[in-house]
């Protein structure tokens, strides 16, 4: 594994570098058992070390396919030609390393299907974010004709208000799409009333508003069919809603690496493309594992003293 | 009348709201308050603005601690607005006018988005990376039999994320796979977790709607408070 | 195709183009569609294919629970044709006119199934000049024809009608919330006579987080330092926040009594106004109006990470005896409490955003979970109303939790529709 | 030249150099280009601004923090204005000032004034407080409670409460039940088995029960029902624990992303 290091910049820094990086490791054990002060600044050091190792190794890792992203993959699988996806992108450039790769694969998975995808945000900051994905989804699909098959009806302030309106009335909080054009003049929007009429909902979102509101204030009162995409902090929380309120997530930059796996063992023409959140989940193991280790120097710290506190006293 | 026109105005809304859900003739005017609702999000939006400008160009003014930084702020603010406002230097205005898309790739908005606004609040968020780091080592200890649980589950569901969990119960044959590393991961999330996720979720539900029934009620007046009266 | 059109159309005409011209192009693409349409048509002439089986049993019925703008079609696909020559249905396309001899208009399409019953929702808005416009409480007639690959070739069905669209007065299938939404007023209601009537008798069980802030407030005195209330970043129609400002009333007023000092940090320009008043009043009940000053509450910014940095500037300057998060909490969440923790402040915390609280639980002394925080104002305050609306909430839980086992036991014995008749519908 | 001279032009300087040698006029499109050299470096530049903040707080993350705090205040009124006011209100009251902004009239609807003239009551609030209209504002701060109180009220009870009420009792104690001897004899403890699936059954139910157990206010935890409510603090835990676990990947992830941006986008180190 350490080996996979050499790539970029040359063996004997690597080895040099994880070294180095092992005896600081050693150090940080003997702090600890010693029961002496770490200032936070040398452990914000380390973290920063650890992570750039990684990322400059470029470590890939194999993951495992789960059921409830499979759920989300399996449900556009099934969907039919023509079929309208709702696809909601709720969060701004920090979600993105882990939100990114999802909005771009279930992109790429419509359009490979030629489903027609009509894109909308809560965040005001997800009108840029579309932007980005509709370019990063061209990239494979040049041929994709706004209108037809692909439109954006963009951002609406109002949290809540928007979901609750756009589940009984799509038009009356989007009349046109982001440039003024009417819903009424885009095949993608034809026939669509209300939230329920899309086939599917895709709703990738990083807080609030995001995929609670999103089953609050749409599935409920509409029934329609829902998948998402949660960002790490609040997919734990969305269980609740699994499987009666939301057929499946994808949570976290895991989740997307699922989905981009499964994406690329039934299509294998996106192999080519870029799999940024499996390119995540390399060194992301790596910092789990240093954090593991800081918990166990931690609670190791804690024993001895305590031990010896029962000791002297 | 300064008490009782919004305590009216709150019961109406309210009312309005929620009987709407139950009679469909009614979802009409629900809508249109919804409606408004987001017209006037906005201009908490522009609120929030003015309290900025304000603010600043006080500190400016009085030269207080800081105030070269209020400069910054003021010219980030003006710079950004200017540029989405005029939506300067947009590609698609040749063809579309004023219609164009605010955030259309290659306009000058989306560029200073992608060079000032994105890198800082992602940087920003990265900067919990660290601090999660710290505040393992610092406070997850098993000081008591909750924190035990609390560092267990947390550890367990670390460890199935990891090549290490996954080695280190890849023996284990299949009639016992429920304890291998990774299943007993997701178990924790899918099962444990939700059972404590729903009950959180039910308790603050419950008090949502009866601090909510307060409100439309009259009964909670907190909100109202404040200000001059 | 309509979208080329308009782009040329944009193009062409100056910047400012009037909606009347796009339209008028617009309805020039549509021609243009029209007769493409036809050319197909003449090349299909030739075909020796003949017409499929129309669907059979259609039925046209209103809509339930709406507001009168929607048709609930339902039919009976034929079957897979038995001869070679019979064209193969490949969708079928719903159509409705205003009286049995038409004009017909599509209202829809499906696509070919032939294994169900199937169903088609007509639904429109009640705007009369949109295409997608629903004429409720008229005679309306449907019919289905079944499409070929060939737009010449085709079957059409027997009419069903006429039906009307009606609205309900009474959405039936919300009854199950309707109830409990009932239910539940009644119950807080009562409750809140009851209290009235008894005072602050009702048992409250102690909350630990919120015996500290007694505590917390002594040990400030001593040490002669400030407590640091942070009501989070929520706006003053969040619920938590609305707690929070109870509780930090509260504080306030036994902060005066002691004689020491609070700093309110505020992150919102509404939440800092209704906050300062709190204060304001709290001190003004302690009977201490004169040691209130305007400058221990103050609003900060409305960013999130800057707002954090600020409040990290003040806890390790002002070295707060005590720190007391009380509301709506995001990310920052675990800057402040670590920071709080190396500045050696006691914390107490709660919110109601789950996702922060395990780094609460983890970095403060105390922390009020979720529904625990909106107990607390009633706990502190022991002001009968809130007492009593608690008292509510908790016969709720006690409801649901009977009603569980109930539903669990009866599911396991197979009895399925206990557990269905909660299902709330549309 | 003092120090708070020096280190912003030293900085600006830096900061051109590097954009400089980010820059490379190959292509015809040079303003692209220019945005993008300067777009890369900005980036990186900020980002280690930002990342100065955990060796302590200085004038370069004041500096960028300063600057985010403009950029978004103005950012989210450019977006509000032209997403709500340019395509939701002014296409319904006024036609020639919604030609002028390039959207379709969509036909004038009077009460559509109404939002318009709360929100400019909202403004109200910042004229200075001696002028003492502040408490007109609360006529729309009552309408902003009570719109999304009414939206809360309904919303979870059907999707937070009876909706999971109903999941959870769905949930049989038995599942795939086909007698006591087939259980015994297919008894094992694999993911899939039944009596995992059993297990994870009993947990969900026993589990939400104390949760919300110990959510109870008005009665003694003692006895039994201490008991109970203790075990939901366990489960509350594990929740926690879960939470804290996942929380970190999600983290995590930010951060590989911006090193990922600063080693392959901004100083090229790898491909």
């Amino acid at each position: 594994m350490l080996l996979a290091v050499t790539q970029g910049l040359g063996p004997v820094f690597s080895w040099f570098f994880w070294i180095t990086f092992a005896a600081g490791l050693g150090w940080l054990l003997w702090m600890s058992i010693t029961g002496r002060e770490v200032e936070r600044r040398i452990i914000f050091l380390f973290m920063g070390l650890t992570v750039s190792g990684a990322v400059l190794a470029g470590i890939i890792l194999p993951v495992q396919e789960t059921t409830v992203v499979r759920n989300v993959f399996d449900t556009i699988e099934g969907l039919s030609e023509g079929d309208r996806v709702l696809l909601s992108l709720d969060y701004d450039p920090s979600g993105a390393p882990e939100l990114e790769p999802m909005a771009k694969a279930v992109s790429q998975h419509c359009f490979e299907k030629k489903l027609k995808i009509c894109y909308m945000t809560l965040w005001g900051t997800g009108g840029a974010m579309i932007t980005d994905v509709i370019a990063l989804a061209k990239v494979d699909f040049p041929d994709l004709v706004y209108g037809d098959d692909y439109c954006n009806v963009g951002y609406r302030a109002g949290n809540e208000a928007v979901l609750r309106v756009i589940a009984s009335d799509f038009r009356k909080t989007f009349p046109t799409d982001v440039s003024g054009t009417s819903l009424d003049s885009l095949s993608v929007m034809n026939g669509i009333l209300n939230c329920a009429d899309f086939k599917y909902i895709v709703a990738i979102g990083s807080g609030r508003p995001g995929i609670k509101e999103w089953v609050e204030y749409v599935v409920e009162p509409s029934g329609a069919l829902m998948g998402s995409g949660a960002a790490a902090v609040s997919a734990p929380q969305l269980y609740p809603y699994y499987p009666q309120q939301m057929n499946g997530m994808m949570g976290g930059s895991k989740g997307a690496s699922e989905y981009e796996k499964m994406l690329r063992r039934v299509y294998p023409k996106f192999k080519s493309s870029r799999a940024q959140a499996t390119e995540i989940m390399g060194p992301q193991t790596v910092a789990h594992v240093f954090l593991m280790l800081l918990i166990v120097f931690a609670n190791i710290s804690y024993f001895l003293a305590k031990k010896r506190k029962g000791a002297s006293a | 009348m300064k008490r009782t026109i919004p305590i009216l105005i709150t019961f109406i809304t309210g009312g309005i709201i929620v009987l709407a859900e139950f009679i469909p003739p009614w979802a009409i005017l629900r809508e249109h308050v919804l409606i408004y609702f987001q017209i006037i999000a906005v201009f908490a939006f522009f609120l929030g603005g003015g309290s900025l400008l304000k603010i600043n160009c006080q500190k400016v003014v009085r030269k207080r601690e800081d105030w070269q930084f209020a400069i910054v702020t003021l010219v980030g603010f003006f710079i950004m607005l200017a540029l989405g406002l005029f939506k300067m230097g947009n590609p698609e205005m040749v063809d579309l006018g004023f219609a164009a898309d605010l955030n259309a790739s290659g306009s000058w908005f989306k560029n200073v988005f992608d060079a000032v606004k994105a890198p800082l609040s992602a940087s920003m968020y990265s900067l919990l990376a660290f601090f999660i780091a710290s505040a393992s080592y610092r406070a997850f200890r098993a000081k008591n039999s909750d924190a035990t649980v609390l560092l267990v589950s947390a550890f367990i569901i670390l460890l199935g994320q990891t090549f290490v969990g996954v080695v280190s119960t890849g023996w284990m044959p299949e009639w016992m796979s429920f304890f291998k590393v990774e299943n007993l991961s997701l178990w924790l999330l899918a099962k444990a977790n939700l059972a404590g996720q729903r009950a959180i979720l039910i308790g603050i539900a419950l008090g949502i709607i009866s601090m909510s029934l307060r409100v439309i009620l009259g009964i909670e007046r907190t909100h109202l408070s404040g200000g001059d009266e | 195709m309509n979208y080329y059109t308009e782009k040329i159309t944009r193009a062409l005409l100056p910047a400012n183009a009037t909606a009347l011209l796009v339209a008028l192009l617009l309805a020039c693409a549509t021609l243009n569609v029209s007769a493409q349409e036809s050319v197909v048509e003449e090349d299909a002439v030739g075909s020796a294919l003949v017409a499929p089986v129309g669907v059979s049993s259609v039925t046209a019925s209103d809509a339930p629970n709406d507001a009168g703008r929607a048709v609930v079609v339902t039919f009976v696909p034929a079957p897979v044709p038995q001869s070679e020559d019979q064209a193969l249905t490949l969708s079928y396309e719903i159509h409705r006119a205003l009286s049995q001899d038409g004009p017909w208009k599509k209202v829809g399409a499906m696509p070919s199934d032939t294994t169900a019953i199937m169903t088609f929702k007509d639904a429109g808005g009640r705007d009369t000049t949109s295409s997608d416009y629903f004429p409720t409480e008229t005679d309306l007639y449907y019919r289905v024809r079944s499409m070929t690959v060939d737009t010449a070739l085709f079957a059409e069905s027997e009419i069903a009608g006429p039906v009307q669209g009606i609205g309900q007065w009474w959405n039936s299938g919300r009854s199950p919330v309707f109830w409990f939404v009932l239910f539940f007023t009644i119950l807080t209601l009562v409750f809140l006579n009851v209290a009235r009537k008894r005072g602050d008798s009702l048992y409250i069980r102690p909350l630990a987080g919120i015996d500290a802030v007694d505590e917390a407030i002594g040990r400030a005195t001593e040490m002669g330092k400030p407590i640091l209330y942070v009501l989070g970043l929520g706006t003053a129609s969040d619920i938590a926040t609305i707690a929070s400002f109870t509780i930090l009333g509260r504080v306030s007023r036994k902060v005066a009594e002691y004689q020491t000092d609070v700093i309110v940090p505020c992150y919102d320009p509404i939440v800092f106004t209704i906050a300062q008043e709190t204060v304001r009043s709290g001190y003004m009940d302690a009977g201490r109006p004169d040691a209130y000053r305007d400058e221990q509450v103050y609003f900060v910014t409305q960013a999130q990470f800057a707002y954090v940095a600020a409040v990290n500037g003040t806890i390790l300057r002002e070295r707060p005896a005590t720190n007391i998060y009380l509301g709506k909490f995001f990310a920052e969440s675990l800057i402040l409490a670590e920071t709080g923790a190396i500045a050696g402040s006691i914390q107490i915390a709660g919110t109601d955003e789950i996702a922060q609280l395990p780094f609460f639980v983890v970095a403060c002394d105390y922390t009020l979970i979720g529904e625990e925080l909106y107990a607390a104002s009633a706990y502190l305050g022991r002001e009968p109303l809130l007492l009593g609306a608690l008292k509510a909430q908790d016969y709720a839980k006690a409801v649901i939790v009977v009603l569980a086992i109930i539903g669990v036991i009866m599911t396991s014995m197979g009895y399925e529709w206990f557990a269905e008749a909660f299902k709330v519908v549309g | 030249m003092n120090r708070k001279v020096l280190i912003p032009i030293a900085s600006i300087i830096v900061f051109i150099g590097f954009v400089l040698l980010k820059l490379d006029w190959d292509g015809a499109d040079r303003t692209h280009e220019l945005w993008e050299a300067l777009e890369v470096t900005a980036g990186g530049f900020l980002t280690l601004m930002i990342f100065s903040f955990l060796y302590k707080d200085n004038a370069f993350y004041k500096f960028a923090e300063h600057l985010y705090v403009g950029i978004s205040a103005a950012y989210w009124m450019c977006v509000g204005f032209w997403s709500n006011l340019a395509q939701q209100a002014i296409p319904h009251l006024s036609q020639s000032l919604s030609e002028a902004l390039g959207q379709p009239f969509l036909g004038y609807i009077w009460h559509y004034w109404i939002p318009v003239a709360l929100g400019l009551i909202l403004l109200t609030r910042l004229l200075p407080e001696s002028m003492k209209i502040g408490w007109i504002s609360k006529w729309t701060l009552a309408f902003i409670v009570a719109s999304t109180a009414g939206l809360f009220i309904t919303a979870n009870l059907q999707a937070n409460f009876i909706a999971q009420i109903a999941s959870t009792m769905s949930l049989p104690l038995l599942p795939d039940w086909t007698g006591f001897g087939d259980f015994l004899s297919n008894f094992d403890l694999s993911y899939e088995g039944q009596f995992v699936k059993m297990f994870s059954n009993w947990v969900i139910i026993i589990g939400v029960i104390s949760g919300l157990v110990y959510f109870f206010f008005s009665k003694e935890h003692t006895g039994w029902f201490g008991r109970v409510s203790r075990l939901g603090i366990w489960v509350l835990m594990v929740t926690f624990g879960a939470a804290f676990g996942y929380t970190v990947m999600g983290r995590v992830s930010l951060l590989v992303g911006r090193l990922t941006f600063l080693f392959r986008d901004w100083a090229g180190v790898i491909g």
